[in-house]
């Protein structure tokens, strides 16, 4: 299929405006996603192409944006929100968490919640406390959601479109630190199914899980491993809800290793549900414990060498996979 | 019991003479007039349609009351018992493609929309049959076709919705009203406040209708908003607004029938406050110890059910006679009900991921969690 | 030391009023507190005895209170809120996360947030989607926050005298089911450490760590388990943030092989966190996977039926322990 | 500078000359009274102190703008330029034992209440020596000892904290008051509503100070507020509440005073909303293309420094010289205090996890979560 190079925002773009093409119900909410052109400028030029009434620039009312999406989803619309970063999802998790994931359930199928809600996360910005979250298990632990975490431009796209498509309410996680990022997209309409891991990297030695951001990371650890004759096999999780096992198991049955990493805390992290779901399922496999790897448990520091002290690298990765190689089987 | 079916197509209908048992809900006028709710002889079935949908809310929760004593309903329950004029003025002068949105406080609201009240007692019963096929409770009825969109538990949780529900209908660029029922305490949280402004923003078709029962739990209006009258707060939000006696069913029709029709005409959100009170605790297991006896007196003597009674008596359109017989025939209904709703079947166990996800995703066993 | 058997509302009480006696800081603030009595009745009588400046009974406002009571922190107060259940904290999640948590550390150490948060967690009372939840990870993920889970009378006591007088900010999370409990209860002033998990029976076949209410259905398990000859160790965590490794790490070093329980959902839950942490600690001692139960997935029903099916019971701890220890090790 | 450092006592302070270099801070009288702004000559040092702290304000922003380019400054960062007369003047009427919180748009409120600007600018730079040694940056200042209670970046998120103050304050039966800074956006938000709606009902001691520079991000305040008149809002509080002219130092300065004493009094919240207009973009890289460039210009004009530099000239209390020393000095100033923060250390790395907890818990191993 012919691809071109696409920005991961540029991506996330073309998926918002061909699908509002493709169908009238789909429309825009946010905080200066129209005027402004979206605070990482996702949805710039938006607003001229579709108009007031599909690009809606909202005050700065996280419960009325969520609140009043779900609600208009409910009348058969597929509002896709933007929240200017995940950091103010916290305002609205009642609505998401009570409204959004439990509509249909508690009324017995009777009622549907197509919607998308997007937003970046991550850290490594200067953003400090209250600006520097990651938080994909606040969502991931809710039944009723679908919770995505693309890291390329071509998934962000194809999972996009694959969100608004669906009747479910879907959390679409962003990276701030990816929207810069270039790769090959495909020509026309795609979609990447939701609830696929994908394999970065064929490898044999260990299995290196990556959550968002972390999976690029654990890319490039991977390729300056290869130096040193480790050979890693990188797993980019996608989905956080559900969780795509098959291939994580394959992998750790076949590598024997494993090592989880996320950005965000790893203590009640994803990581640990990754670490305690793959223990289960490949116990007599495993040659030495599931390490994680995650950000410092602190309220991320504004200055900048805190800051970094703070954030998984790839060289921490390098460091952790090494150890997780070195390890000596039980009957070693 | 066919007749108390919920009434699907209650517009069309011509206004017939009223004999119980009857539809629980009156055949509606196209538009609720002040004439057409004179004291005359020419509006008497209405009339009496009215007072006999009070007349099964009360008696509906009186039995729902004892059904919940005897452990056939659990959870939270919170009954109208008191607010009938007001639930049944605020609900009755919405079009059947208007929409509703309301608290957890609601079975009497499901009932005055023409909601089957079997399937709103089967709901109470956790049953199948039940308006949210036993998954929701007292809380979270829901019936579709009659644009009853739900009964909502956290407070104030529901408003932003109305206000999408509002936005989806503007636009689809229909005249839908989207009516929100909501209790004076919730006009204290954020939700609240957010959902008022965006819909003025929007200049969207809602109803805020607040109705004010005096208490949230044990806390009076006035320990908890800033203005008692809570009609008031809507200033802030540059949005009409009235407070009508919600003891007065004919005020409330009335009143409210006009505020519809001006925000269906305009696109522009409107307040209702409806003043009444709360005969029962907050909820069946409420020991109710807060109030004052006297309080309580006071506000019983205005009972909205006698008073329209009273209304009805004085102007020669029913007697005695005839309310006993209502309130027969309703005890039969309610008797009937409750038989429909304890004779329904459980929702099957094997069925419990039915409903998490809609679509490719229903029932996918990944979504189950760990699969132990 | 001399002790009375008391319910576990009455000893929350009992503490409320002894902390309130020691330290005119410490004040009362939540929704129907004081005429109402408390909507769990724990509360009871603490307004007549010490009147409506320390018995704050306030308006439907989780954020004005949660934030109103962090303000009264930074300036020298210790409030102690209750949310009327866990369900309506998700509405003040982000006074929870980005205030509380975060104050002390955004300033650099310039500020402190003495304060406790109480609230009742947990299903089976037939209360539906968006009034029966777990929720524990949602707190225990947040650096900044101690939180803690007593299950008896006496932690219930202890640890809520303990959480009055840390200088840190407390998610005191009581259990609905648990408030008519009832066990002996220490005479006098006692405080009960937090960060220390309790093991509630010794045993040598498995060990069982359970998550608030599941710590008391574990403890009858084992009791049950006894006659089948599994004699079985049980832990109750207590503290969900910090987690007291070293009693679990001995324990499962012991007995080689562990149950993990939970009420709320156990994808991204509490027990992931443990199940993950274990392996690591444990890895070479395990003679089995370390499993994990938790509620089903679902936003729970209102059916009787359908929700008895949603919360672990004692028998699902059972037929789990059964697995686990009948599980074959890998040089068997 | 030593001369730059904080003053911590202002009100014990005599009116003394004021001469270039000076504290940032005017010696404030022990009320601000009509009579004291008067454009007198037995003013005049109180009022140029009050010039010279806006210069201060407006040329720290500047270098802050400039130092973000270099680089020495991350994260958001957003300026008082423009709002200088709004900040000073809703800020020196409070008594140092006042407290005040605010928004992530600081810098200039922590100048205005002495706050050690060296301090704020290594706070910018993330230094040790900042106010929250580092940790905070551009939006989280704090001075505990000046009852700056802090910066807070979640829209809104800071007003349930100001109220909680405030009962604090009531609580302690002490009489100050706390004065809480929001933009126009934060209005908006839910939190606003439970905040004002809280302080009014415990009778808390609030003064509500919206800073309505027109625009929350691109957003302008009619986009977003269904009341375009911020003030206005306070109605469904019932509490009182003025709208003031914010690019005038000296209407700001004595009308907050009046509402600042008031409160004092009555221990009753009360708003004040200054209008003003947000001269730069939103944050330093906002390339601010949503407004119109006559826009700007119009606004441009009523620029409130070089409106009360005319007001000062023409009724002789100082001249263009005296000014462009003024300019000077602060020049020289600010670039000592950009040296400081520039000479400042680094946090310590091996210092990431002090401060997560306080006391016994401060730096406990098991806190650092899997010690991996
Ligand atoms: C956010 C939230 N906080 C608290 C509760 C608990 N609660 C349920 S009903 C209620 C009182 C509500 O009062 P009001 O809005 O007047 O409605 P009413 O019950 O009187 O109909 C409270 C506090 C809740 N459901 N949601
Ligand atoms: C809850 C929340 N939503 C969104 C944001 C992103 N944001 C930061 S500042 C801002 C605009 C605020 O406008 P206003 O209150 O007028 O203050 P100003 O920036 O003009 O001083 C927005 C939307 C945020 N910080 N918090
Ligand atoms: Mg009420
Ligand atoms: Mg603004």
């Amino acid at each position: 299929m012919a691809a071109e190079e696409k920005l991961y925002r540029v991506a996330l773009r073309e998926a918002l405006a061909e699908e509002m093409e493709r169908d009238d119900s789909v429309y825009l909410v946010g905080e200066d996603i129209g005027k402004f052109g979206g605070a990482y400028r996702v949805t710039e030029g938006l607003l001229d192409r579709f108009g007031p009434t599909r690009v809606v620039d909202a005050p700065i009312a996280e419960e009325a944006i969520v609140g009043s999406a779900i609600g208009s989803a409910m009348l058969g619309l597929r509002p896709v929100v933007e929240l200017m970063t995940i950091n103010f999802s916290l305002v609205a998790y009642d609505q998401i968490v009570n409204n959004a994931a439990k509509i249909r359930y508690m009324f017995g199928g009777e009622a549907k919640v197509p919607m998308v809600i997007r937003m970046p996360g991550g850290a490594g910005h200067q953003l400090s406390a209250q600006h520097s979250h990651s938080l994909e298990v606040l969502y991931g632990l809710i039944p009723g959601l679908l919770v995505v975490a693309p890291t390329t431009p071509a998934d962000a796209k194809g999972m996009l479109k694959s969100a608004i498509r669906t009747d479910n309410p879907v959390m679409f996680l962003e990276s701030m630190s990816l929207y810069n990022v270039r790769g090959m997209v495909p020509d026309g309409d795609y979609t990447t199914p939701i609830g696929k891991a994908a394999i970065r990297r064929p490898g044999t030695d260990i299995s290196i899980v990556g959550v968002s951001r972390m999976a690029v990371l654990a890319h490039e650890a991977a390729k300056q491993l290869e130096e040193e004759d480790i050979d890693v096999e990188v797993i980019d999780l996608r989905s956080i809800r559900p969780i795509d096992w098959p291939p994580i198991v394959e992998s750790v049955r076949r590598t024997s290793r494993c090592l989880v990493v996320e950005e965000g805390w790893a203590t009640y992290g994803v990581t640990a549900e990754i670490a305690a779901g793959v223990q289960e399922r490949c116990f007599d496999y495993l040659d030495a414990p599931i390490r994680r790897l995650g950000g410092a448990q602190v309220p991320m520091p504004y200055s900048l060498p805190l800051e970094k002290a703070s954030i998984p690298t790839s060289e921490d990765i390098k460091k952790l996979a090494r150890e997780v190689v070195g390890r000596k089987p039980l009957d070693g | 019991s066919a007749t108390t079916v919920g009434l699907h197509n209650r517009e069309q209908q011509m206004v017939t003479p009223v004999k119980p048992p009857a539809p629980p809900v009156p055949s509606v006028p196209a538009s609720i007039t002040a004439k057409k709710l004179e004291l005359t002889k020419g509006n008497r079935d209405f009339l009496l349609g009215i007072h006999r949908l009070m007349q099964l809310i009360r008696r509906f929760e009186e039995r729902t009351q004892e059904q919940y004593t005897k452990a056939k309903i659990g959870g939270y329950c919170h009954l109208n018992i008191g607010e009938e004029a007001a639930v049944v003025g605020g609900i009755l002068p919405l079009k059947l493609s208007d929409y509703i949105y309301t608290s957890y406080r609601e079975h009497g609201h499901a009932i005055a929309r023409g909601v089957d009240p079997r399937a709103v007692m089967a709901e109470l019963f956790g049953k199948e049959t039940g308006t949210s096929h036993g998954r929701g409770g007292s809380m979270h009825m829901y019936d579709a076709k009659l644009r009853f969109m739900g009964g909502y538990g956290i407070v104030g949780g529901h408003l932003p919705l109305a206000a999408g529900a509002a936005w989806a209908v503007k636009y689809k660029k229909e005249k839908d009203v989207v009516s929100c029922l909501f209790g004076d305490g919730a006009t204290n949280i954020g939700a609240f406040h957010e959902s008022l402004n965006y819909a003025k923003v929007f200049d969207l078709p809602v109803l805020w209708y607040c109705v004010n029962n005096r208490y949230g739990m044990g806390t009076p209006v006035e320990a908890a908003s800033a203005v008692a009258d809570i009609y008031k707060k809507a200033c802030a939000y540059d949005m009409e607004s009235i407070q009508v006696d919600g003891m007065n069913v004919r005020e409330v029709l009335l009143r409210t029938s006009e505020v519809v029709e001006k925000v269906r005409a305009d696109s522009q959100p409107r307040f209702i406050e409806a003043l009444c009170y709360r005969f029962k605790g907050h909820s069946v297991v409420d020991p109710d110890k807060y109030r004052s006896p006297e309080d309580k007196e006071k506000f019983r003597k205005a009972d909205p059910i006698v008073a329209f009674e009273h209304e009805l008596e004085t102007s020669g359109l029913a007697d005695e006679e005839y309310f006993k017989a209502v309130r027969q025939a309703i005890d039969a209904e309610v008797q009937d009900i409750i038989k429909f709703a304890d004779e329904s079947p459980d929702p099957k166990v094997e069925d419990l991921y039915k409903y998490v996800y809609a679509a490719e995703w229903e029932e996918r066993p990944e979504l189950r969690g760990n699969p132990l």
